[in-house]
């Protein structure tokens, strides 16, 4: 008895944790810091190999805050040039194949600093939380966060699938290569 | 005295020894009885087992929902109060909203009918007992499911009625809506169910002699709202889950304005069930009104037919008046005045109820009991409602109160009043019916005047709070507003109310466990409800009464007709003919089955999955496919010899 | 100044006579029908009637007949009486003015933004949750939601119109008592839905002119150095993403127009009076005032968040 | 290289138009008597150069000096050794290959015996000796542009080619310099940066020399830019004159001397008073087409591009002087008159397209006119003295507007088709594009025919919310574009300007992206966005040879004379450019919005071609 | 408690009835009500979409292919014999035939629900596109729900009557599975009507 009053006990807590940060609207609470040790770009390292702190993004696994980085998406007219993730003047987001990398603190730093060929920085004109709400919709675009946590599709015009019914993927040209992540 | 439908046969001298009742009595309740143990019980198809979960589920949901309100009253008992912020705020709001009006609400009432409808038409049980139980089991999967999505922080928070866009996929990320969505998917399963149970119910298994004239005011409402509720809740049912979940589950645009879509449609459909939501709340409780005053003025109701009338023109009109709960929304100014009509004409059937009443307690000797203060409350409540409700129908003043404090002043005067009265009234008045022991009478009368109280200072202070401006549901306001005074004084009501419901819950359990016993027939009442043992054997009658006024226990005669025949060693009931309920065969009644529940687990893996991926919609039905055809399975067992009724021949034996 | 018992319009001042004409039919039969009640209840006439449980004499029946039919008599009558009146005042609202001054209102998850219409669009004033409206003309309103339904009132000048996404919704009133008036977003529409208030500044038409016209004109250019110290942190930093300042690169339109913030008496949707110390302490965090609004906190140093300040304060 | 005044004697032009005159007569001798008169009108027209040896160059059909050929933009060439009997022995004489794999707009130029290439971003140029056998380099010049630049290209980064005048090459950069090299050596004359690629500026089209200003404009419609078009003194690379495409008239260099033929286009400051307040400022208007200049009346001409954004809800009024026909004064840029062709423009409807300078016998008398196959779907016939529209006809399905009045000349927009935030308006007929973009049309005097290659696309479009952020895309606007009726998503056309009528047409399934020469051998020439280059019988639209380069081919063909005395035809493959973007960018098909919505008619094009870069040569 | 006065012996009432006269028929009727009801909003909400679009189907859909429809129609209607047939033998108790003839309702019934298929895509929109698609599909998909309950329901009893000893009851509830089956079958020709024909002509 005791055995499975735990185990409800453990089910129930686990739901309530799980769901929470699912579906927590994160408010009042501290902003999340910005990435302390960029990943690097490039598999090619020279030396043994070395092991890099990758960072979770705060909000990929909640569904509030990626909808609060595609309202941005659209605010901050990234949608002018990646379109609805198809791209346009800027490259596609939506597909596997990622310039800078796909992780969190990858693109973070793709956002906040730019890229040379023609992203624009963006850390004089958004703070760390709305980067961090637009990485988790950046990756939610190509199917790289958690599926519940993705958004459905947007009251415009259907003019391609919803994250939330994009595949999960596996991103190509994502930074180091697995065993070298520390977990 | 009017003439008799049914033929009495049987010589006039003879009457059933006490030995021969016993006999009858112990070989039914072995057929009738559930099975013990926890198999048993989660088999039970008993109508009265299955209501009495439903009313003790519903109850409980009444305390959840009271606990919310109370929480919210504490938010808003200052200015600027930092106790909730929006987000719990918004959260309890819809789960208070939603808990009152799909989980206690209508399954409260809906329950009360389940549990004496068929006491109160002679029948042995309820048409189709093992859909009763599915019915339940749904509905407690929601409840289950609502809660454990509340306290995983999943809680709905865009309303009860749910607006799109808000609610849409688009402004409503996450899966709380989701929740709200299914959640009124269950309940909606849960009311069809009984609905259907208590059609067929009341036009097939009344006792012999209980023409359509001689229905009980209280199964005539229930009736009604049987019907309403097949009319409106496919409705939202069509809205929440094949318009709602699906724009947010699979991309559909049913309410994507760019695509085609339309905001407005989602609130032309939930209204044109939200409206007559609310009549099926009222109408079981005024159908609780007129027994009480029956019995504690102890004269028939004046006007019973007027009163079946109102019910009907009720329900009618409950359909034409849903766009009055849109009148701020861009629809045309012609349609507008119509609905405004069509909202005025419904208070003259009310008024006419009202006035029959009162003639009633006027011609009669009203005894001062608790259920008659419940009644009485309900009328000072109830018309102060209801007369807001009128000046809500004005499309001038509509576009000042509606969505303000005034209005949510308004609908709890109906649904407290209209509702909440009548049913604690029922509960008093019932109460030893159901447990066979009277509640505390003094209890009773401090938890009336508490709750009288209470809610009037709760709810009265809101209308002036919304003609001064409030809006409903904004979790904080700003001290300028003014609007503290009147917010605190509200909140000492709602705390004064749930005061009075605390007395009332103690009350119940004391009595429960311990009260007064009660007699068949405390009250002397005129229902066939009070004919057999207080609680009900599990088979309701040793034989099926026969019925000859409205008044079956207030019949002059010292013995009570009954009709003899039904086999005990299988569950059989009596079925009846439409309308003048002339016995026409006799027919298998289940018995108890674990199916009902694992269909109803099996249905709640395809609601509850389909949100998380359309797949689990695919995999739960081939889990309910399993279930369904156990439940066949179960029901086309041989059960002997036959008579059949050839549809045009003669009767035959077949096994 | 919020409120639908001071009514400072001809529509308002229909509608609340309707309210009270309501209100006192209402009263009376209220109680009335308690009176009777509680009188019926407590005065067990039936005793003397008769004991008979299932019937009442013939004569008792007839007069009670005869009263219950009178009572229902007299309700129609009533809501008759009641219908009329509605319509009358129902068709005083609905007469559409002939030509009037046009004000597009766009709700946003959570605040008003508002343009005044004219046929010359550079002549057009766009502004944010404070409404500017002659006295004793009637204004028309546009009302469009960009996002979710919102729903515009100002109990004091007429009753709510529903913002809804995919329509466009009308009103208009006449304001025929200056004064400032306080309305509110009616209609759930998410976190902040309790903080997304306006206001409706009425006052003489000549007034209005003015004001009207220094809208459309850009705010001085700041001459100080902290001044234009403030104007750089504000072109430099995520304000000019969002907002718009005449006169200046800022053109932005996800956030309220800023060109004549100082001249409006409120800050953040009717959240905190427009003082300098508010909007210090809104800049800091937004979300500690408005848990959930789309403002982020921006990381300014004291310095600059000093001279954005005073910067903003000169936006007159 | 002599230097020569902008104001050159009025006998020096006399003496030119002489010898003009003298060739077109010997042109036309050798072909037929009925279009003989229209090609020495056309001849004198096209002759008519004020300075310079670029006059000599122009007039030598053997030389390709800037991509429309001539002032009057006709891109016909009197050559005739290629012509219908031969042209199927066409064989690939040399190619080049740019090292780049963008969209390559651009025209060859040849001047003398060197050929000159511009590449697109990151804007290389060439010059290729024709004299020695496979092209070989003489120099190269990399101007090394801001990479930043390719954040702000509205339609992949392409350029639309160099214009050759008194010894120099001019051509635009990406990042907004304009740039003069000496053409002998390479070296840099002079660099002047006109834009600023924060501000979302950057500059894609080919200048165009006229009296010694070079004339460049600026893109960036989609971007909340203010267009313009800039006078630089040619040799010195300073800004003489700027004149805006919105805001007051002494922005736009509207004075004294401007007259507007309609009423809709004249008033003080429309440029400022037919926009909200401030709009102006960010209201697009750019320039990144084609200039025309007609030496007789001293005038040039060009239209502007869209007002931003493309959101019409967000700018009431006329937007003014977006999408708007403008004749200046080339030395001051003042304006003569303005004609706005879309105004309130709702569906991106551009005014860039080229202007063909003709003079048409119409209604028996000849007048002088341009024709403009406008984007919104109509060939424009004008009175370039005046700006009188003489007539506007449909050339493809347009539904998104019934007509032009020719009372008023206003364009009567459908309000069917009227774009509305939050609603998704369908099938809007031209889409976006238009009927026919910039890539530009060549006119024969020997047919009398204008060759049209262009597009049938319709769109989806619904508006949205619209916030400018500096540098950053200001469009407002949800586009998904299709096939237009018929299903073929292109169309090379003949159309007689006179009567007003299509004589012959083909289908192409692609959108026909490329430019066109014709010749005095009644072939034209024209490439296919899956790589086809195509020549085609003139006068009956007969394909009479087509070869398949290595790209798509979106650029201009132009044919010259060889130093060996024998006509080429040269043309850059290299897929790319607003309709090539899904394989030069390398988007997802799966959203069909992409690259503002072409993405969706063109999903099929990464299967049929790949990128590219090579310039192909062609001879007998 | 009074004492009880038996008037009556209902022991020689029938045990077993059919048609209305049955409990279970008018369960059926109940069910029948609320998802024809719900048909009758969903198609009530479809025309007032139609509302907002300017064509019918919108610009740029094509209309829904008739062919499979039709067939599927036709089947339907013929469908509706074998089950008569089924509701007749029952009535007569005569087993061999209900056996026979649920077999052949099977044969008709279970290729409409295959039929379904195509017919669904013979809508020739995607319920994601537009809210007509949406609309279309989920009218369609709604009676494709009832279809496939009653097919199930019919194979399960065909199952049954072939693998176990039924009772006599189960007699009624094959007329009443075919009352149910007429009812599926009528609710699709509006259904069929509207969705299918309806943009063509109106």
């Amino acid at each position: 008895m005791m055995f499975i009053r735990r185990i409800a006990t453990t089910a129930a807590l686990l739901v309530i944790v799980t769901s929470c940060e699912r579906e927590d609207r994160r408010l009042n609470s501290q902003q999340p810091a910005a990435p302390t040790q960029m990943v690097p770009e490039v598999r090619l390292q020279p030396g043994p190999t070395l092991i890099s702190d990758t960072t979770e993004g705060p909000y990929d696994d909640n569904a509030y805050g990626t909808t609060e980085g595609q309202v941005l998406f659209e605010q901050m007219n990234c949608s002018g040039c990646h379109a609805n993730g198809g791209g346009g003047m800027g490259p596609p987001l939506m597909d596997d194949e990622w310039v800078y990398g796909s992780k969190p603190d990858q693109i973070f730093a793709s956002i906040a600093e730019g890229r040379p060929n023609g992203m624009p920085t963006w850390k004089y004109r958004l703070n760390n939380q709305q980067i961090w709400q637009l990485v988790a919709y950046v990756r939610s675009l190509s199917g790289l966060t958690p599926k519940g946590a993705r958004p459905s599709r947007e009251d415009h015009m259907m003019v391609k699938p919803a994250p939330a019914q994009t595949p999960n993927a596996k991103p190509k040209n994502s930074g180091l290569p697995g065993s070298a992540q520390r977990p | 005295m009017t003439t008799l439908p049914v033929n009495e046969k049987l010589p006039a001298d003879v009457t059933l020894s006490p030995d021969e009742l016993l006999r009858e009595a112990m070989a039914l309740d072995t057929t009738w009885r559930d099975k013990p143990g926890v198999w048993g019980w989660l088999s039970a198809v008993d109508h009265k087992t299955t209501a009495k979960r439903y009313i003790i589920t519903a109850f409980l949901m009444f305390i959840a929902g009271g606990i919310e309100a109370a929480l919210m009253r504490l938010q808003l008992a200052r200015p600027e109060n930092n106790l909730i912020g929006p987000d719990r705020y918004n959260q309890l709001f819809t789960t208070h909203g939603t808990t009152m009006m799909f989980l206690f609400a209508v399954p409260i009432m809906t329950a009360m009918g389940l549990y004496f409808v068929p006491l109160m038409i002679g029948a042995r049980s309820i048409a189709f007992p093992r859909l009763n139980a599915f019915g339940f089991w749904n509905y407690f999967v929601g409840v289950v499911f609502l809660y454990v999505s509340l306290f995983a922080n999943t809680g709905p928070d865009t309303g009860w009625f749910a607006y799109v866009p808000l609610s849409g996929p688009a402004y409503s990320p996450g899966h709380r809506v989701d929740v709200w969505a299914q959640v009124v998917t269950f309940t909606e399963i849960a009311a069809l169910c009984g609905a259907v149970n208590i059609i067929a119910t009341v036009f097939k298994m009344r006792a012999p002699g209980m023409s359509l004239n001689r229905i009980p005011l209280f199964v005539w409402a229930q009736l009604v709202v049987a019907f309403m509720i097949v009319f409106a809740m496919p409705a939202v049912a069509t809205g929440s889950t094949l318009m709602l979940a699906t724009d947010r589950a699979v991309n559909m645009h049913w309410f994507n304005p760019a695509e085609g879509g339309d905001a407005l449609l989602w609130q032309h459909i939930f209204w044109f069930f939200g409206h007559p939501e609310v009549y099926i709340i009222f109408l079981p409780a005024v159908g609780m009104v007129t027994p009480i005053i029956e019995t504690f003025c102890r004269r028939q109701v004046f006007g019973y037919t007027a009163i079946v009338m109102a019910n009907i023109t009720t329900a009618f009109f409950a359909f034409g008046l849903w766009v009055h709960h849109m009148f701020a929304t861009p629809i045309p100014e012609l349609g507008q005045s119509l609905f405004t009509a069509a909202s005025m004409v419904i208070a003259i059937p009310t008024g006419l109820q009202i006035f029959c009443w009162i003639a009633t307690m006027w011609a009669g000797r009203p005894r001062l009991t608790v259920p008659m203060l419940f009644v009485l409350g309900f009328l000072f409540t109830f018309i102060n409602g209801g007369i807001t409700g009128v000046m809500l129908a004005s499309v001038a003043f509509d576009k000042q109160a509606h969505d303000t404090f005034f209005v949510v002043a308004h609908l709890h005067y109906v649904l407290i009043g209209g509702g909440l009265m009548p049913l604690f009234g029922a509960f008093y008045y019932w109460f030893p019916k159901i447990t066979g022991r009277l509640l505390k009478e003094s209890w009773g009368k401090l938890h009336f005047w508490l709750f009288l109280i209470g809610t009037n200072v709760t709810f009265f202070p809101m209308h002036v709070l919304g003609l001064n401006g409030m809006p409903r549901r904004i979790y904080t306001y700003l001290a300028p507003t003014g609007w503290g005074p009147l917010n605190l004084l509200a909140t000492a009501g709602a705390l004064t109310i749930a005061l009075s419901v605390l007395i009332f819950v103690v009350n119940a359990a004391k009595s429960w466990f311990g009260g007064e016993l009660a007699k068949e027939n405390p009250w002397e009442a005129a229902g066939l409800e009070w004919a057999t043992a207080s609680p009900p054997p599990p088979y309701n009658f040793i034989h099926t009464p026969l019925v000859r006024s409205r008044h079956p226990l207030w019949e002059p005669t010292v013995e009570l007709p009954v009709v003899v025949g039904l086999r005990s060693d299988r569950r059989e009931i009596l079925v009846t003919t439409t309308f003048d309920a002339r016995p026409d065969s006799r027919h298998n009644s289940p018995d108890g089955s674990i199916w009902p529940l694992y269909t109803a687990l099996s249905m709640g893996l395809v609601f509850i999955g389909s949100i998380f991926s359309p797949y689990f919609v695919l995999g739960g039905l081939g889990v309910s496919l399993v279930g369904l055809l156990g439940w066949a399975w179960q029901s086309t067992q041989p059960s002997g010899v036959e008579r059949v009724a050839l549809p045009d021949g003669p009767i035959v034996e077949r096994v | 100044m919020h409120s639908f018992f001071d009514p400072a319009s001809p529509q308002a001042r229909a509608v609340a006579g309707l309210w009270w004409w309501m209100f006192g039919v209402g009263f009376v039969i209220w109680l009335g029908v308690a009176a009777l009640a509680v009188y019926v209840a407590n005065a067990g006439h039936g005793q003397r009637e008769s004991d008979d449980l299932m019937h009442v004499p013939p004569e008792t029946r007839r007069r009670i007949e005869r009263i219950v039919s009178a009572s229902v008599f007299a309700t129609v009558l009533v809501l008759a009486v009641f219908l009329v009146y509605d319509f009358s005042v129902g068709r005083l609202l609905a007469q559409h003015p002939q030509r009037a001054l046009t004000i597009d209102v766009v709700g946003h998850q959570w605040w008003w933004e508002v343009q005044y219409e004219d046929p010359n669009p550079s002549k057009r004033v766009g502004t944010a949750n404070e409404i500017h409206v002659p006295v004793g003309e009637t204004v028309q309103f546009k009302l469009r939601a960009a996002d979710v339904i919102h729903s515009f009132w100002a109990p004091n000048m007429n009753g709510k119109r529903d913002l809804i996404p995919g329509y466009v919704s009308t009103l208009w009133f006449k304001a025929d008592t200056a004064g400032v008036y306080r309305g509110q977003c009616a209609e759930f529409c998410g976190l902040q839905h309790a903080q997304m208030a306006f206001y409706i500044v009425a006052e003489p038409p000549v007034k209005f002119a003015a004001w009207l016209a220094a809208g459309s004109a850009p705010p001085e250019p700041p001459t100080d150095s902290t001044l234009l110290y403030g104007q750089r942190v504000f072109m430099s930093s995520g304000c000019a993403v969002c907002h718009a300042i005449g006169g200046t690169e800022a053109k932005a339109t996800v956030g309220p127009d800023l060109t004549h913030f100082k001249g409006r008496s409120s800050i953040a949707a009717g959240s905190l009076a427009n003082t300098r110390a508010n909007l210090t302490r809104w800049i800091q965090n937004p979300s500690a005032i408005k848990p959930g609004v789309r403002m982020p906190a921006l990381p300014f140093k004291p310095a600059e968040l000093n001279a954005l300040v005073s910067y903003l304060e000169t936006l007159k | 290289m002599e230097r020569r005044h902008t104001g050159a004697s009025s006998q020096l032009v006399r003496r030119l138009l002489g010898i003009l005159a003298c060739a077109g007569l010997t042109a036309a001798a050798a072909c037929k008597p009925e279009v003989s008169q229209s090609l020495g009108t056309t001849s004198a027209q096209t002759g008519a150069a004020p300075a310079g040896d670029t006059g000599h160059l122009a007039a030598d059909d053997g030389q390709w000096v800037r991509p429309a050929k001539d002032y009057a933009s006709t891109r016909f060439s009197a050559l005739s050794e290629i012509n219908t009997a031969n042209v199927k022995n066409l064989r690939l004489v040399a190619t080049f290959s740019t090292g780049v794999l963008r969209g390559h707009e651009a025209a060859p130029i040849v001047v003398g015996s060197t050929m000159y290439v511009i590449t697109p971003f990151p804007n290389y140029v060439y010059a290729l000796d024709l004299t020695k056998p496979g092209l070989s380099v003489k120099w190269t010049f990399n101007p090394k542009p801001e990479l930043a630049a390719q954040g702000v290209a509205c339609c992949d980064l392409v350029n639309r080619g160099l214009v050759y005048d008194a010894g120099k090459l001019f051509f635009n950069t990406l990042d907004d310099h304009t740039i003069a090299l000496d053409a002998e050596s390479g070296k840099v004359v002079w660099d002047t940066k006109v834009g600023d690629i924060n501000l979302g500026e950057t500059m894609t089209m080919a200048p165009l020399v006229v009296k010694g200003h070079v004339l460049v404009g600026d893109s960036g419609g989609e971007m909340g830019v203010r267009g313009w078009l800039k006078g630089l003194d040619e040799n010195s690379g300073k800004v003489v004159w700027t004149a805006y495409h919105t805001g007051p008239d002494k922005d736009v260099l509207i004075g004294p001397g401007f007259k507007a033929f309609y009423a809709k286009d004249q008033g003080k400051d429309l440029g400022v008073s037919s926009w909200p307040p401030d709009m102006w400022k960010i209201g697009g208007g750019t320039m990144w087409g084609w200039i025309s200049y007609d030496s007789t009346a001293d005038l040039i001409f060009y239209g502007s591009g869209n007002p931003g954004p493309w959101n019409p809800e967000v700018r009431p009024g006329d937007n003014k002087w977006a999408s708007t026909l403008f004749a200046r004064r080339p030395e001051t840029g003042e304006a003569v008159w303005a004609y706005q062709l879309s105004q309130h423009d709702l569906h991106d409807y551009d005014g860039v397209n080229e202007q063909i300078l003709v003079d048409l016998p119409i209604g028996g008398v000849t007048r002088k006119v341009l024709i403009r196959p406008e984007r919104n779907g109509y060939i424009y016939v004008m009175d370039r003295a005046t700006g009188e529209v003489i007539s506007a006809n449909a050339y493809g399905f347009v539904n998104a507007s019934t007509g032009v009045d020719l009372k008023t000349g206003a364009l009567q927009y459908n309000p069917e088709k009227e774009t509305k935030v939050g609603k998704v308006v369908r099938e809007i007929c031209p889409a976006a594009p238009g009927m026919k973009d910039w890539q530009p049309t060549a006119y024969s005097p020997r047919t009398g025919m204008l060759y049209i290659p262009h597009q049938n696309l319709c769109m989806d479009e619904e508006g949205v919310s619209a916030n400018y952020i500096a540098g950053t895309p200001y469009v407002g606007m949800n586009v998904k574009m299709y096939p237009g009726p018929g299903g073929n998503r292109g169309e090379f056309e003949a159309w007689n300007p006179v009567t007003g009528k299509q004589v012959w047409a083909i289908k192409e399934d692609l959108p026909v992206w490329s430019g066109t020469v014709v010749t005095a051998g009644d072939v034209a020439f024209y490439g296919t966005m899956d790589g086809w280059f195509k020549a085609v019988d003139a006068r009956n639209g007969a394909v009479l040879w087509q070869f398949k380069t290595g790209s798509g081919i979106i650029g201009q063909p132009i044919t010259y004379k060889g130093p060996d005395g024998h006509q080429y035809v040269a043309v850059l493959s290299g897929v790319g450019g607003w309709s090539g973007a899904i394989v030069a960018g390398g988007l997802d098909a799966r959203d069909s919005s992409a690259a503002l919505g072409m993405v969706n008619a063109m999903r099929d094009l990464p299967s049929k071609t790949t990128k590219g870069g090579m310039l192909y040569v062609f001879g007998l | 408690m009074k004492p009880l006065r038996p008037v009556d012996d209902v022991s020689a009432l029938p045990t077993v009835t059919f048609g209305p006269r049955s409990l279970m028929w008018w369960g059926t009727l109940g069910f029948m009500t609320i998802e024809g009801w719900t048909t009758a909003l969903l198609v009530g909400s479809y025309l007032y979409l139609r509302q907002n679009y300017e064509a019918w189907p919108p610009l740029r859909t094509p209309y829904p292919s008739l062919l499979i429809p039709s067939i599927n129609l036709l089947l339907l209607l013929v469908s509706v014999v074998p089950s008569a047939m089924v509701a007749k033998a029952a009535k007569r108790l005569d087993e061999p035939a209900v056996k026979r003839w649920l077999l052949v309702m099977c044969a008709a019934t279970i290729p409409t629900l295959v039929l379904r298929w195509w017919e669904l895509w013979a809508l020739n929109t995607r319920w994601d596109t537009t809210a007509y698609g949406s609309a279309a599909w989920t009218i369609v998909g709604f009676h494709t729900s009832l279809l496939l309950l009653d097919i199930l329901d019919t194979i399960g009893l065909t199952l049954f009557f072939f693998i176990k000893k039924m009772p006599v009851k189960a007699f009624s509830d094959a007329t009443d599975n075919s009352f149910y089956w007429y009812f599926t079958v009528g609710v699709w020709i509006p259904v069929y009507l509207i969705v299918y024909v309806g943009p063509r002509i109106f």
